[in-house]
């Protein structure tokens, strides 16, 4: 057990496991957004979790409270919401419906600190920004051990964000590659859509205090995208994921102590680093392509003759 | 103790490749690591952290040799929006003692600082020192309507901020008892050097006329150097420079500027100079002109390695630049600090 | 009243003519972005801004605006160029390919102001109210910035505006016509670019997304034309500009970029419900009535049928029998056929309840309902006696 | 089996009456209609896409549901398989609404609905088609991958079990979608434009599957654009522009009439009316 504190009391140690465990967090529902054209839903939500935390506090008067991860679950909720009954209202494409709901409600929150909270810490930046490297200085007593807040939470989040992934693999795989089907055979594609998205906004909330709004969208979009143009199969494309998550943040860690600079942005940036070479060695990167392109491809296949049926 | 920065440390960066690996080891034997640093760490020199400047200076001064002090928030830096870099987080890990401001100068870094404490001692100093007051009139309110928001700008009253040097030498021998002695004997003589800086201050702004006692900032960092030394302050943005400046805030100011006939108004080293700069034209609009008196150092100090990057020097900028532009008379300097002036060669 | 007195104050002035001028180009520009399905590149770009902002200063060594702006530019063209690559060579979508974009040039940009607090020293100091705003500290000095900047983008649409109208329709058939489609993008997205930059330092990153995105999209609920939409997104980017000035300079510690934002939402809002033909009340209305005449057209039809299966024209129906038939009441909307004059009552015993029989017109027209397309006359008429 | 269809969706016939005032089981034991079809309108923002259609599709044929564009078929399907709720009507399969009989249908959907750079094999695509008899949260096991690669086979694909699904041809692709609605073993086949854009061969081997299926007594339902082959391909004929224009075996619906109302004056037809199609 001492062995065990040992370790947790290491600032670098808890420092990435937090890294990691968000990306790997994010990363896992990333691959199902990418996949389902919805990446930019992570954007639009992890700022507008904003006006949660905002409501949260006017109603608690606490920086720190439970209900912020409630208030910002359910303001994730309404933005995807929000931007559903744009859609349907076949008035605005699903981009543009995105790009008007949070930078408003986003509005709304930055109002309502300007009128209620003035002089209270309770800044955007703190929420856009956020900072990895203060995380274990803020530790919680779990039985014998002292583990850092965030750390514990993001280990909640990320088994939750597994459980949902593993029990509903193939659920998620259905909904998202042909949600007609889905629909035809009574899975409800919707649903399933809508508790992706709640799980979004949850692991946005958790991955704040880690590393703020921006850098939660990078893990959440650059691991799957980078996994996605090495493999062909969904379940080597969230492992993948996975992977990269963690490698940048042991990555970022790393680089960030040699340049001296911030950890969180050293860890999304690191991510940049394994989509090039994803980029370069990937069989859909762009060198395989032009690879591809140049050599001339196999001849049409031969179809082969049908084995059974037809009329006589 | 006038070559003070000279202690600020200076890290290497070695190449990349290194780090990555030296990381992987770190990692690695981590736990023995710590039963290490464990078994010789009476015989160092106390690593203290301290957020700001002016928490460092104190620090510096009063802990002599027996501390080794590292600065997080530099010169130029804005406590309300400091980014924690890699290697401050690695700083912080190592430190023996955490100093910081306290009263949520340092935003979201304080907040986690007030919540811990298991793993290294922390001393507040601004909040220290308010529990030294015997009266809380001293203590000035932020002007926010949530109960319980102190301003956190103590340091502008320099006899206020000079109750730290205490405070500071009993946390110092409190971890280094060898140390307690020399501390006590540096924090008394800092406290007299502090008295006779306080009292060229008062004797230098008690030349400002009655009527040009208006100092006019970006934001609201002066209200304690106001109340010491008899200003009425005014500035752009609130205590906390984390929400924008609203139009309504331009204007009450340009306002302030004209109603009250002020002749200069400063600019922080720490924040944008636009919002002054557009005070500026609002009151040229109005048929008046206001100067920009020079940039004060409102919330971080100068530049490392020259005079203003110390606490005196800086106060000494400071004063001395008010005074100058509100049309004051700037008095001698004391003799209880000629010895400071001559180490940065100034007389 | 008020709020025209404010805008004697010369700072109310300065801001409101400045939101104006950035409201009314990212009104043009936001409507080509919005129509090329491209609007969320404006997030891309704002938050791509960052590490041109650092690195602006880091070689001009200053604060000076002019640097930074052009870094911003840089920046913000680079993370296009990247969005452009990675759909263009890859089988990544656009949207990946703006959130990979966006997020990768922010974390670098979040590296280097970590980089310039540790190195830069006191310089640095106010680098972040380029990317988070500062509406209210425009200067006149800013306002010809603006104005130079602006009104050369909208000079090189006003110029190009063939070219950027049949691109924008159509890039395959501007391609067939020979048009330079790659250069006229990349002009379209350096434009936007643009607006951006000089955007934020009004309203921050966030809400500059909104400001490319809301005049137009309001506009578009209004207009049949292209010209009418661009112009219309002018005139509301401006209107959100100035208004949203005026609003938060009547009360303390209104933040200027958040309200301007909520004024451009507003107008949104009050498009998507009031526009004609788009307009959700007038879609509602128009939904309401398909509902109601096609409930009454199956009540005429059920009723003509009824009447061919007794092989009687003058065939009564009592109401319980219709309510069966069509599945729900019929009361209401035989109500309202009888005053239009296409049903009758039929006097029965006072027991058995209200009986229907259609009168000539309304057999007329359930004929009509049925027989859409003319063909069917024959096989209808042949079927009754 | 022509016998029991319908003549031209006019309603006079009792077979209709009798079929309204119940739920489309005529009485009998085993339901007339496989598909039945009652007073459907659906809407898109207030305009009907589709106006109090009637339609009645028996069992054991092979049903094309034929159209100009923006006619409303695959409307049709998604209100069939609740993927979109009508603004009136009702859907009834083999005598009970869809929910009931779910497992009875297979449905294909267009080829291009879905994003075929998906990481995934053409195997696990045919396995898809076993999730609803597995039921939510259960995984497909052994058994499920055997069902799907004899499917594979049945469809002559089982060599491309482990390719990924981008580096099949259109053809390939179509095939892959059969063998998912194959596996599904339904009686009642939707498909949604199963010819476009396949190669000949694939095209002929689509139609030597679903006359199979035909005699197997199972029914087809497929949105169908291509004129020309409708009626050597189908033996049943609803024709659709926003209304039911008509309804029933090909030999009576297929005239120039009918094609007429539905596309218009100016559509041009080769071999219509004169020569009855093979079945």
């Amino acid at each position: 057990m001492t062995g065990l504190q040992g370790w947790l009391d290491q600032p670098g140690v808890t420092i990435v496991l937090v890294g990691a465990l968000v990306g790997v967090a994010a990363s896992l529902l990333g691959a199902f957004l990418v996949l389902r054209r919805e990446s930019m839903l992570s954007d639009a939500i992890s700022h507008s979790v904003l006006i949660g935390i905002v409501l949260a506090y006017l109603l608690t008067g606490a920086l720190d409270s439970p209900l912020h991860v409630v208030g910002a679950a359910l303001a994730g909720l309404l933005t995807v919401w929000l931007t559903d009954v744009l859609v349907r209202s076949r008035r605005v494409k699903s981009d543009a419906a995105i790009g008007l709901v949070f930078p408003a409600l986003f509005a709304v929150a930055v109002l309502l600190i300007n009128v209620y909270a003035r002089d209270v810490h309770l800044d955007t930046d703190a929420v856009l920004l956020g900072e990895i490297g203060f995380a274990w200085l803020d530790v919680v007593r779990v039985g014998p051990l002292e583990v850092a807040r965030s750390l514990l939470t993001m280990l909640v989040i990320t088994l939750v964000n597994l459980a949902f992934v593993v029990f509903l693999y193939k659920e998620l795989k259905l909904a998202t590659f042909d949600a007609m089907l889905a629909t035809a055979l009574g899975f409800r594609p919707g649903l399933v859509g809508y508790a992706l998205l709640a799980l979004v906004s949850v692991t946005a909330v958790g991955a704040f205090d880690a590393v703020g709004a921006i850098l939660f969208v990078a893990f959440v979009i650059v691991p799957p995208t980078a996994a996605y143009l090495v493999t062909d199969r969904l379940w080597r494309m969230l492992v993948l994921g996975c992977l990269v998550a963690v490698g940048s943040s042991v990555g970022g860690y790393a680089l960030a102590l040699s340049f001296d600079v911030s950890i969180g942005g050293a860890m999304a940036s690191t991510t940049g680093v394994f989509l090039l070479l994803a980029l370069i060695v990937g069989k859909h990167g762009i060198v395989a392509r032009a690879l591809r392109r140049r050599t001339p491809g196999p001849p049409p296949s031969i179809l082969r003759e049908r084995e059974t049926g037809g009329a006589p | 103790m006038h070559h003070s920065n000279a202690r600020v440390r200076h890290h290497v960066t070695p190449h990349p490749l290194v780090r990555v690996l030296a990381f992987v080891l770190f990692v690695t034997v981590a736990w023995s690591a710590t039963a290490q640093a464990q078994a010789d760490a009476t015989t160092q020199p106390l690593a203290v952290v301290a957020t700001t400047g002016m928490v460092a200076d104190m620090v510096i001064e009063v802990g002599g040799p027996c501390v080794d002090v590292v600065a997080l928030m530099g010169p130029g830096i804005d406590p309300h929006l400091y980014r924690a870099s890699a290697g401050d987080v690695d700083r912080l890990g190592r430190a023996d003692l955490i100093v910081y401001n306290g009263f949520n100068l340092e935003g979201q870094l304080g907040s986690v600082l007030d919540a811990v404490g298991r793993r290294t001692p922390t001393l507040a100093l601004a909040e220290a020192i308010a529990a030294t007051l015997v009266s809380e009139d001293q203590l000035l309110e932020g002007e926010d309507e949530f109960e319980g928001s102190t301003d956190p700008h103590l340091w502008g009253a320099v006899d206020l901020w000079g109750r730290g040097a205490d405070v500071v030498a009993a946390t110092i021998a409190d971890l280094r008892p060898a140390c307690a002695d020399d501390v006590r004997t540096r924090a008394s003589a800092y406290v007299a050097e502090l008295a006779a800086l306080h009292a060229w201050a008062l004797a230098s702004t008690a030349s400002v006329p009655e009527a040009e006692r208006v100092l006019i900032t970006s934001h609201d960092a002066f209200a304690y150097f106001g109340a010491a030394y008899g200003f009425d302050v005014a500035g752009i943005e609130g205590i906390s420079t984390e929400s924008e400046a609203s139009i309504a805030d331009i204007r009450e100011t340009a306002d302030l500027v004209v109603e009250a006939g002020v002749r200069a108004i400063f600019i922080e080293t720490t924040i944008s100079p636009r919002t002054i700069e557009a005070v500026q034209a609002a009151v040229r609009d109005r048929g008046t002109e206001v100067a920009i008196g020079g940039a004060l150092f409102g919330d971080a100090m100068g530049e490392a390695g020259t005079a203003e990057g110390t606490f005196v020097g800086m106060v000494r900028h400071n004063v001395v630049t008010v005074v100058t532009a509100l049309g004051g008379q700037v008095a001698p300097w004391p003799d209880a600090l000629s010895g400071w002036a001559e180490a940065w060669n100034l007389r | 009243m008020e709020l025209l007195a404010l805008f004697s104050d010369f700072t109310v002035r300065t801001v409101a003519i400045g939101a104006a001028l950035v409201g009314a180009v990212a009104g043009v520009l936001g409507s080509f972005a919005l129509l090329r399905q491209q609007i969320l590149l404006g997030d891309t770009l704002s938050h791509a801004a960052l590490p041109g902002i650092c690195l602006g200063f880091l070689i001009a060594g200053s604060r000076r605006l002019e640097p930074i702006l052009a870094g911003a530019l840089v920046s913000g063209a680079l993370a296009a160029l990247l969005v452009l690559l990675l759909t263009r060579t890859t089988r990544i979508k656009t949207d990946a390919a703006l959130g990979v974009s966006l997020s990768l040039f922010f974390a670098f940009g979040t590296v280097l102001l970590t980089y310039l607090q540790r190195h830069a020293g006191a310089a640095q100091a106010g680098l972040d109210a380029f990317l988070f705003g500062q509406a209210a500290a425009l200067v006149p000095r800013d306002l010809v910035v603006l104005a130079v900047v602006g009104g050369a983008s909208l000079l090189v649409v006003v110029l190009g505006w063939k070219e950027l109208k049949v691109t924008t329709f159509d890039a395959d058939f501007a391609r067939s016509l020979g048009r330079p489609v790659v250069l006229i993008e990349f002009v379209l997205t350096v434009l936007i670019a643009l607006a951006v930059v000089i955007g934020l330092q009004l309203v921050g990153v966030i809400l500059m997304v909104a400001l490319v995105i809301a005049p137009a999209a309001a506009a578009r609920q209004w207009a049949r034309r292209l010209e009418g939409m661009v112009v219309l997104a002018a005139v509301f980017g401006a209107a959100s500009g100035v208004v949203g000035a005026l609003v938060s300079a009547s009360y303390r510690g209104l933040s200027t970029g958040p309200v301007i934002v909520l004024v451009a939402s507003a107008f949104v809002v009050v498009s998507l419900l009031l526009a004609p033909e788009r307009g959700v009340a007038w879609q509602l209305m128009h939904a309401l009535a398909q509902r109601r005449s096609l409930r009454a057209h199956r009540v005429l039809v059920d009723l003509y049928r009824l009447a061919q299966d007794h092989d009687d024209l003058d065939y009564a129906s009592e109401q319980g029998m219709l309510d069966a038939y069509f599945g729900g009441p019929t009361g209401h909307v035989l109500r309202r056929l009888e005053r239009r004059g296409l049903v009758s009552r039929a006097q029965h015993m006072p027991e058995e309840g209200t009986h229907w029989i259609l009168t000539g017109d309304g057999r007329r027209q359930a004929r009509e309902l049925l027989t859409p397309f003319g063909e069917r006359d024959a096989a209808v008429d042949g079927a009754t006696p | 089996m022509a016998g029991r269809a319908l003549g031209m969706g006019g309603g006079m016939e009792p077979a209709v009456i009798g079929a309204r005032q119940a739920d489309g089981t005529n009485g009998s034991h085993e339901p007339a209609f496989a598909l039945h079809v009652e007073d459907l309108t659906a809407t898109y923002s207030g305009d009907a896409v589709l106006w109090d259609v009637d339609l009645n599709v028996p069992p054991g044929v092979l049903a094309a549901i034929v159209g100009p564009n923006g006619a409303g078929k695959s409307t049709l399907l998604k209100c069939v398989i609740g993927a979109m709720r009508p603004a009136a009507g009702h859907v009834y399969v083999f005598g009970h609404p869809y929910r009931r009989q779910r497992h009875r249908v297979a449905y294909v959907p267009q080829r291009t609905s879905v994003d075929w750079d998906f990481p995934t094999t053409a195997l696990d695509v045919v396995t898809m088609g076993l999730y609803g008899r597995l039921g939510w949260f259960r995984v497909p096991r052994r058994r499920e991958t055997d069902e799907a690669l004899q499917a594979l086979a049945l469809v002559g694909m089982d060599a491309y079990a482990e390719r990924q699904i981008s580096q099949l041809s259109g053809g390939q692709q179509q095939r892959v979608f059969l063998a998912r609605a194959l596996v599904q073993d339904a009686d009642l086949y939707l498909m949604d434009e199963p010819f476009a854009g396949v190669d000949a061969t694939t095209e002929r081997a689509i139609v030597d599957l679903l006359k199979d299926l035909r005699a197997r007594g199972k029914t087809v339902v497929a949105v169908h654009h291509d004129l020309q082959t409708v009626a050597t391909y189908f033996d049943w004929l609803a024709l659709l522009n926003v209304r039911l224009i008509a309804q029933g075996p090909v030999t009576e619906v297929y005239t120039p009439e009918h094609l007429r109302a539905a596309y218009g004056p100016r559509v041009v037809l080769l071999g219509v009316g004169g020569h009855a199609p093979q079945p």
